[in-house]
């Protein structure tokens, strides 16, 4: 083996490893009390990695029967670096909030499993690894929302488990195909995905892989799990969750999905999708109260804005989507990390020292809508390609004047949230998490921008892209006023909007369970198991004879 | 002539079967199941199955004959409350709809038979020379099939291990059935005394004819079992303690030895379960002989049931 | 000489199936249990009896004769028994272990 | 017809009475009855089978005879365990009966609230 | 004819011998020293697992023993092949650990010679093990329904082991149900003996012609296997049995005991009705194992005692068993390889019995401490029994298929099946089974990690290598996905198949 490639397999593996051990570790109750103060050190080597691994290097674990084998190629390693920043800095807040916990243990373990899962998503590089380490995220983000209070998390934590499970079920059964399209019954995501054009089960496969990833993107109308989740999770659980858990879908949808043909009758409908999402999140969104849930619908609309750049790159075959989707999710993973810390931060300031809290987060909260400069104005002059200039195009301006506006509010919202006590100032530790995370994702764009590099600096600084940027969030901000007027004539819609109609099914699935209960007493008298079983005989030899 | 003589047969035990079944009395019906279990060692015998027949006489019209009349009569409490869990009529029409189904396929299935039976009668008959027994069955028992009948003494002692399983706790190890009372001068305790010499002398008789005519250990061990539960109703002995490391040995020796000589073959004839060229009747004996006395003391024990009576 | 023979077995085998006839009709027709049981032990004894004695010059070997006697008296040790033990539990008045044939037979009629 | 079938007609009648019986009755040792029915009821059926194997001067299969009397012993242990179960029960209940009920005690079946 | 005794054959007489010597020399000594000898003879039993495996690997085909050496149809031959050495692995295996569990609840109490639990426990046990072995190794009909019979009569006791009026009741449905059920397989026996004169399961396969006879014979030998697999809707027996045994016996029954007669069913529709069977009865036999799945799932649900929930996953499992059966018919019609589906099956079978048998010892040990196993107030498990509630919950992983344990691998295969094979049906099936798998695992880990009350005590402490024996269990279980590094031995001596790497 070359040295480089080497110590980018060692790499990997560390990446991985590191959480991973310290999960086991947990076993141990002495060591599972100092795992909080390691939160912080778990995502390091993945940061390591990201930076320093070249893209492309493999790692491989098993024979040539089965192999579970870590990859590193560059959307993974974008996204994968951004979500170990925020990983750090959630650590540090996590470890500082658990001192006000009584039970810690429950959190320490399923943080560390949530990290482990979703490291290993961004490097996994064979469907079986892949599905085995989004199983673990799943589970371990079910725990982290059962760490919430009261019985609103366990039901957002119940509703969770069970969506995400489902998606799985999807997933499990498009990976199944997608491993029969391969030639030689190859696992790996590569061959897979380069396999699933030609492929006999194509659209049927499409149908699932995109269902099940869209119920974890929380797409229109999936997503009604989302708000439940983030607004029951504690807050540096949200931030994780909202930021980087999520992005496994996007990842997913980069790696399986083919941009090497033009697939216009499967990409346009869910750009469709995407852009819908995009604008009833902001919709439902400016009329929620509570600070998470306005972002949690936030991120509703930005998932759908990145499903919809997939959906129209993967129209128009165009490969370099997958760069394109990750820098915006990249993004997005930092500034609504940030954001969901700034909340926690706020709640525990008082008006006295307000602003140097809350201005930070005007400016990165106003960046998710395309404020010149920020990371946001750059990745949707990314994005701008691909959107084209037709009718996705003015989808995309209107969404970014509906995220202006939806930030607006949702700054409006946290104002309204903080903490009663005057004087009240929240602990040194946790503002500066959230302050660094906010620089961040302030200054993180920039870098992935002329490092990777997208594009050049000249050609994101020229004054027609800064005004295409400008004039939306100008328009938003007048809308928000507007609305800010008209506020007493919104309406109220409970969080989880209509996905709270299921909850009125639950009458009916317990009746249905309670008949299923009822048949199965009555199938076990012994009267009436007796006749069954010779029934069974009688109807075996009749279904032999018919033959 | 012989088909109206089947008819009789037939219609007595099936009207018997019948019997056993509507009775309204449990009591009544398990009367009615002993002549039917004799009735059918008649049918045996018509079909040429003398060693079935006999071995129906013994275990399954005796043995099980003994078993149910004496549940029965500790259970005629029961009597009214299972009559009032009499099923609807409905439900009994529908299993008897359901049985009558099964039934005909059955009877469909004994029509179907093949004209030209298959059978292994001439290879037994051309084998037989090789296991030095004169009886056919005993030859495929302990020879052909050895496995079969060593499961089936084990099965026996499965069994009996599950009964004793049910005593309780505090009666662990002590012995079972009530107290034995005597009459000294009854005619039950003059029977005891004077029939099991003549019934031990019989069943030596029948396993040593097993060899070579119909008979066997079986039949010779019921009849063994026979006198000790006639020793025991009569109240002259006592059943022994399950705890009893000689009765425990008793039970295990005969499949211990079988086990053993199984093994042996395996070393000297070149497989388990086979004997050494031209001593397999020997061998044959001696497993038989080893048998008796586990399968009667394994039988009297299935008998007289778990163990009630705590070792004083 | 065979001659004889036969007829003696003929008269004494149906002899005893008269007795067995008639041991089955008393089961059936008598009143109360003792005196089905008398019925029961006539059908036993007598007619078992004749009818292995008719049986007897039928029969080469002694061996065999021999069995079928033994056989007898084996019946009558049992059925004498039996028919004992039922008596006194009748005499004793509790019912307890008599088994309920009298509806039995009624009905098996 | 010859005997054979004739005898084999007789345990199709004989499996259906203790099918039927197995199923109506209440009472444990009724049920146990019934299923010493079925079983002559099947054993006829291999005798049966053994009777038409009759060849080579053998009145039958052998074979068949043999299992047949491995099958009769293995259904008398059967028996002694079910009758011996039975009268446990009633000690413990007084009833020798199955209870109509499913066999689960209701606090068993009880449902939660969710 | 047949073929004649191969090398290591006389492993399979010791794998069955074995445990029934354990027995009666267990009965003969008596007392605590039958526990001695129950341990030893489960060692020795899983070292000849070991090198029996072994063999067969080595060999690469079927391990057949000529008894007595008389060759079939006079005589009987038991007869290895790849599906009968994996459950024979795998009962060893899990006979090993329950064993280890029991000696907690199972030692005789000090100062007593003789007590009835302990001693009837580990006779029952190893009867159960030698049963369960001449199940698998026998290769003649009528062997295997007395092996049937010695599995019964060592299971029923085991169930009312308490004593208690419930379970009594619980081991008559049991008996009496099972016992119709080995009178249809006998029927069954006999009149394929009189169809085709011989009881070799070998010869009956190449005897066996698609007539009424044989499709009689088939159908009551399948029903009656079905009762003693309580196979949904003839599970009337099995939750109350399961859910009334103690802990340890719960566990041999529940994981070990169904799968006899489940395994007998593939033996026979697999090797024996090869060409008789319907595709019409496999799907048949699936749909009951659909309805299986379903119902028991949801039933399971609702249950408020954590045996019975566990019970009822079984009544659940019991089905995936059976949805193998019209996968490798599809996949033979599709000209594919069909071993697939059958190693799905026999992986599942596997996974569920390691998975199960934790379960089942981890609410025992609930129990224990708790006093009760309320589903309803679980409350402080979490903090009093980490290590077994980490063990229910990799159960519970692997039931539902969680990668890497394997039930997911077991899944994978059978959908690939269901895939290749177009029965779409099938895999809706097994989807909606695992989610509803997942929604009572969830609520038992969630409702026993809430805190107990400030002043909880636990009822009485449990031994850490009780616990530990759990959790090794449950472990064992959600690695077994490894075995998909192995090339497959389940395909080792298969008609037809030749031993190729797996998957």
């Amino acid at each position: 083996m070359i040295p480089s490639a080497y110590r980018s397999a060692c790499l990997l593996a560390l990446a991985f490893g590191v959480p991973l051990s310290l999960l086991l570790a947990c076993a141990s109750r002495r060591l599972r009390r100092w795992m909080p103060a390691l939160f912080v050190l778990a995502p390091i080597p993945a940061l390591m990695a990201a930076l320093c691994a070249d893209s492309g290097s493999m790692l491989q674990i098993g024979n040539d029967t089965l192999a579970l084998t870590f990859t590193l190629d560059e959307p993974g390693a974008m996204l994968l670096g951004v979500a170990a920043l925020l990983w750090s800095a959630c650590g540090i807040y996590a470890a500082r909030d658990l001192r006000e916990r009584a039970d810690v243990d429950g959190f320490i373990v399923c943080w560390l499993m949530t990290l482990t899962g979703c490291i290993g998503v961004f490097l996994a590089a064979d469907v079986i690894g892949f599905y085995f380490l989004l199983a673990t995220l799943s589970v371990g983000a079910s725990g982290l929302v059962l760490q919430g209070k009261g019985p609103d998390a366990h039901r957002a934590s119940a509703v969770y488990l069970g969506l995400t499970l489902l998606a799985e079920g999807f997933l499990l059964v498009a990976l199944i195909l997608l491993v029969q399209a391969t030639p030689d019954g190859s696992v790996l995501i590569r061959d897979a995905a380069a396999a699933l054009s030609t492929s006999a089960w194509r659209d049927v496969t499409l149908m699932l892989l995109l269902t099940g990833l869209g119920i974890k993107a929380a797409l229109v109308p999936l997503h009604f799990w989302m708000p439940l989740a983030y607004d029951a999770a504690p807050i540096p659980a949200a931030a994780v969750m909202s930021g980087a858990v999520v992005k496994a879908s996007v990842i997913a949808m980069v790696r399986l999905l083919p941009f090497d043909a033009a697939l216009p009758d499967c990409g346009f409908p869910l750009a469709a999708i995407g852009m819908c999402g995009a604008l009833y999140g902001v919709v439902i969104g400016i009329t929620q109260l509570r600070p998470t849930v306005v972002l949690a619908y936030s991120s509703v609309s930005q998932m759908g804005f990145v499903v919809a750049v997939i959906g129209m790159g993967l129209a128009a075959g165009d490969d370099t989507t997958p760069m394109t989707a990750a820098f915006y999710g990249a993004h997005h993973l930092l500034v609504k990390g940030s954001l969901f810390l700034a909340v926690g931060v706020l709640m525990r300031t008082g008006h006295r020292c307000l602003w140097p809290m809350l201005i930070p987060a005007a400016v990165i909260a106003l960046g998710l809508g395309g404020l010149p400069l920020t990371g946001g104005a750059l990745t949707k002059y990314a994005a701008k390609d691909l959107l084209g200039n037709g009718l996705a195009n003015s989808v995309a301006t209107a969404s970014s004047v509906a995220t202006t506006l939806l930030m607006l509010h949702f700054l409006h919202r946290l104002r309204e949230n903080i903490a009663k006590d005057v004087q009240a100032r929240a602990p040194s530790v946790l503002v500066w998490s959230w302050l660094a995370m906010a620089l961040a994702s302030l200054a993180v764009p920039w870098m992935l921008y002329l490092t990777v590099p997208i594009d050049t600096l000249s050609a994101a600084l020229a004054p027609s892209a800064l005004w295409s940027a400008l004039w939306p969030v100008l328009a938003g901000v007048v809308l928000a006023i507007v609305l800010h007027r008209l506020r007493q004539y919104l309406p109220r819609v409970p969080a989880g909007d209509f996905g709270m109609a299921f909850g009125h099914m639950q009458g009916m699935c317990v009746a249905a369970a309670k008949a299923a209960s009822r048949a199965d007493a009555f199938l076990r008298r012994w009267l009436v198991a007796t006749i069954a079983l010779l029934l069974v005989a009688l109807m075996f030899g009749w279904a032999a004879v018919n033959y | 002539m012989t088909l109206a003589l089947d008819s009789a047969l037939a219609l007595l035990f099936l009207g018997l079967a019948t019997w056993t079944i509507f009775a309204r009395e449990t009591f009544a019906s398990v009367a009615g199941f002993l002549p039917y279990g004799l009735l059918l060692t008649a049918v045996w015998l018509r079909l040429a199955a003398i060693d079935v027949a006999m071995t129906e006489a013994a275990i399954g019209a005796g043995l099980t004959g003994v078993l149910l009349v004496g549940a029965a009569a500790r259970l005629r409490s029961t009597e009214a409350a299972a009559a009032a869990e009499r099923p609807r009529v409905l439900t009994r029409l529908l299993a008897a709809i359901v049985s009558i189904a099964v039934a005909g396929v059955v009877a469909v299935c004994v029509l179907l038979l093949p004209p030209s039976a298959p059978t292994l009668a001439p290879e037994v008959v051309a084998n037989i020379a090789a296991t030095g027994v004169g009886n056919p069955i005993t030859a495929v028992l302990l020879s052909f099939r050895a496995m079969d009948t060593l499961l089936e003494a084990v099965v026996l002692l499965f069994a009996l291990i599950g009964v004793w399983s049910l005593a309780p706790d505090r009666a662990w190890g002590g012995r079972p059935g009530p107290a034995p009372v005597s009459d000294p001068n009854g005619t039950l305790t003059y029977l005891a005394r004077v029939l099991p010499p003549i019934g031990i002398v019989v069943a030596v008789y029948i396993l040593w004819v097993g060899a070579d005519d119909p008979g066997g250990k079986f039949q010779g061990a019921t009849i063994l079992a026979a006198m000790w539960l006639l020793v025991l109703m009569a109240g002259l002995a006592d059943a022994p303690p399950v705890s009893g490391r000689g009765l425990r040995t008793g039970l295990i020796i005969g499949p211990a030895i079988f086990i053993a000589i199984g093994c042996l073959g395996a070393v000297t004839a070149g497989a388990f379960l086979a004997y050494p060229q031209g001593h397999a009747k020997l061998w044959i004996i001696v497993i038989e002989v080893a048998l008796m006395p586990s399968l009667a003391i394994t039988l009297v024990l299935l008998l007289v049931g778990a163990p009630q009576r705590a070792m004083t | 000489m065979s001659g004889v023979a036969d007829i003696f077995t003929m008269a004494l085998v149906s002899a005893g199936g008269f007795f067995f006839f008639a041991g089955v009709i008393g089961l059936l027709r008598f009143p109360d249990a003792c005196t089905r049981l008398h019925a029961l032990t006539k059908a036993d004894n007598l007619g078992l009896g004749l009818v292995i004695l008719g049986l007897l010059p039928q029969i080469g070997s002694i061996q065999l004769a021999l069995k079928l006697m033994v056989i007898w008296f084996l019946v009558l040790l049992a059925s004498a028994t039996c028919s004992q033990l039922i008596g006194r539990a009748i005499r004793r008045g509790d019912r307890s272990n008599v088994p309920d044939l009298t509806d039995a037979a009624e009905e098996s009629r | 017809m010859t005997s054979t079938t004739f005898f084999g007609l007789c345990a199709a009648a004989l499996v259906g009475l203790g099918c039927y019986g197995l199923i109506v009755n209440a009472q444990l040792l009724r049920k146990l009855l019934a299923f010493n029915l079925i079983g002559h009821g099947v054993f006829l059926v291999c005798a049966i089978i053994a009777h038409r194997g009759a060849a080579d001067g053998l009145g039958g299969d052998p074979v068949p005879q043999a299992l047949l009397i491995t099958a009769i012993v293995v259904a008398f242990a059967a028996s002694a365990l079910a009758v011996a179960l039975i009268l446990r029960l009633f000690e413990e209940t007084g009833s020798a009966s199955l209870t109509r009920s499913d066999g689960l005690a209701k606090s068993d079946t009880a449902e939660q609230e969710h | 004819m047949t073929t004649p005794t191969t090398g290591g054959g006389l492993l399979l007489v010791l794998t069955v011998l074995l445990p029934v010597v354990g027995v009666l020399l267990g009965l003969v000594v008596g007392g605590r020293h039958a526990q001695r000898v129950a341990l030893v003879t489960l060692l020795l039993g899983l070292a000849i697992a070991v090198a029996l495996t072994g063999q067969l690997m080595h060999s690469g085909e079927a391990v057949v023993y000529v008894l007595g050496g008389w060759s079939p149809p006079l005589g009987v031959a038991l007869r290895a092949d790849g599906i009968s050495i994996v459950m024979i692995l795998a009962v060893a295996v899990v006979v090993a650990f329950i064993a280890i569990y029991a000696c907690g609840n199972f030692g005789t109490p000090a100062g007593v010679r003789e007590a009835r639990r302990p001693v009837m426990f580990w006779l029952l046990l190893l009867a159960i093990t030698g049963s369960l072995n001449l199940v698998f190794v026998s290769g003649d009909v009528f062997t295997l329904y007395v092996a049937l019979e010695l599995l019964t009569f060592a299971a029923v006791p085991l169930v009312s082991l308490d004593g208690r009026a419930e379970t009594l009741q619980a081991a008559l449905r049991y008996l009496l149900y099972a016992l119709l059920g080995s009178m249809l397989y006998l029927l069954g026996i006999f009149l394929l003996y009189g169809a085709y004169g011989t009881l070799d399961i070998a010869l009956l396969a190449q005897r066996i012609q698609p007539e009424t006879l044989a499709w009689a014979a088939a159908a009551l030998m399948t029903a009656g296997l079905l009762a003693k697999t309580a196979l949904f809707p003839l599970h009337l027996w099995l939750p109350p049995a399961h859910a009334g045994a103690p802990a340890a016996a719960s566990a041999v029954l529940s994981a070990l005991v169904i799968k006899g007669a489940w395994f007998l069913v593939v033996r026979l529709w697999f090797d024996v009705f090869a060409g008789v069977v319907a595709p019409r009865s496999m799907q048949l036999l699936a749909a009951m194992g659909a309805a299986a799945i379903l119902i028991g799932n949801v039933v399971a649900l609702q249950q408020a005692r954590l045996k019975l929930l566990i019970a009822y996953s079984t009544v659940a499992q019991i089905g995936y068993l059976f949805l193998m059966f019209p996968l490798a018919a599809g996949l033979n019609a599709a000209q594919l390889d069909s071993a697939a589906a059958v190693s799905g099956g026999m992986l599942q079978a596997i996974s569920h019995a390691t998975a199960k048998a934790a379960m089942f010892m981890a609410a025992g040990l609930i129990y224990v401490t708790l006093g009760h196993d309320r589903v309803a107030d679980l409350r402080g498990v979490g903090r009093a029994l980490p290590m077994t509630l980490v063990a229910f919950a990799l159960g519970g992983a692997s039931l539902i298929g969680l990668p890497p344990s394997g039930g997911f691998f077991a899944k994978w295969l059978l959908l690939s099946a269901a895939l290749a094979s177009m029965q779409w049906w099938w895999v809706a099936v097994m989807i909606a089974g695992g989610l509803l798998t997942s929604a009572y695992v969830f609520m038992v880990v969630v409702r026993a990690l809430q805190p107990a009350e400030p002043d909880w005590k636990p009822r009485t402490r449990v031994p850490r290598y009780q616990q530990g024996v759990v959790l090794a269990l449950a472990v064992c279980s959600f690695l077994l996905g490894v075995v998909a590094w192995c090339p497959d031995v389940t395909r080792i001596g298969r008609p037809g198949l030749s031993v190729v790497e797996a998957r």
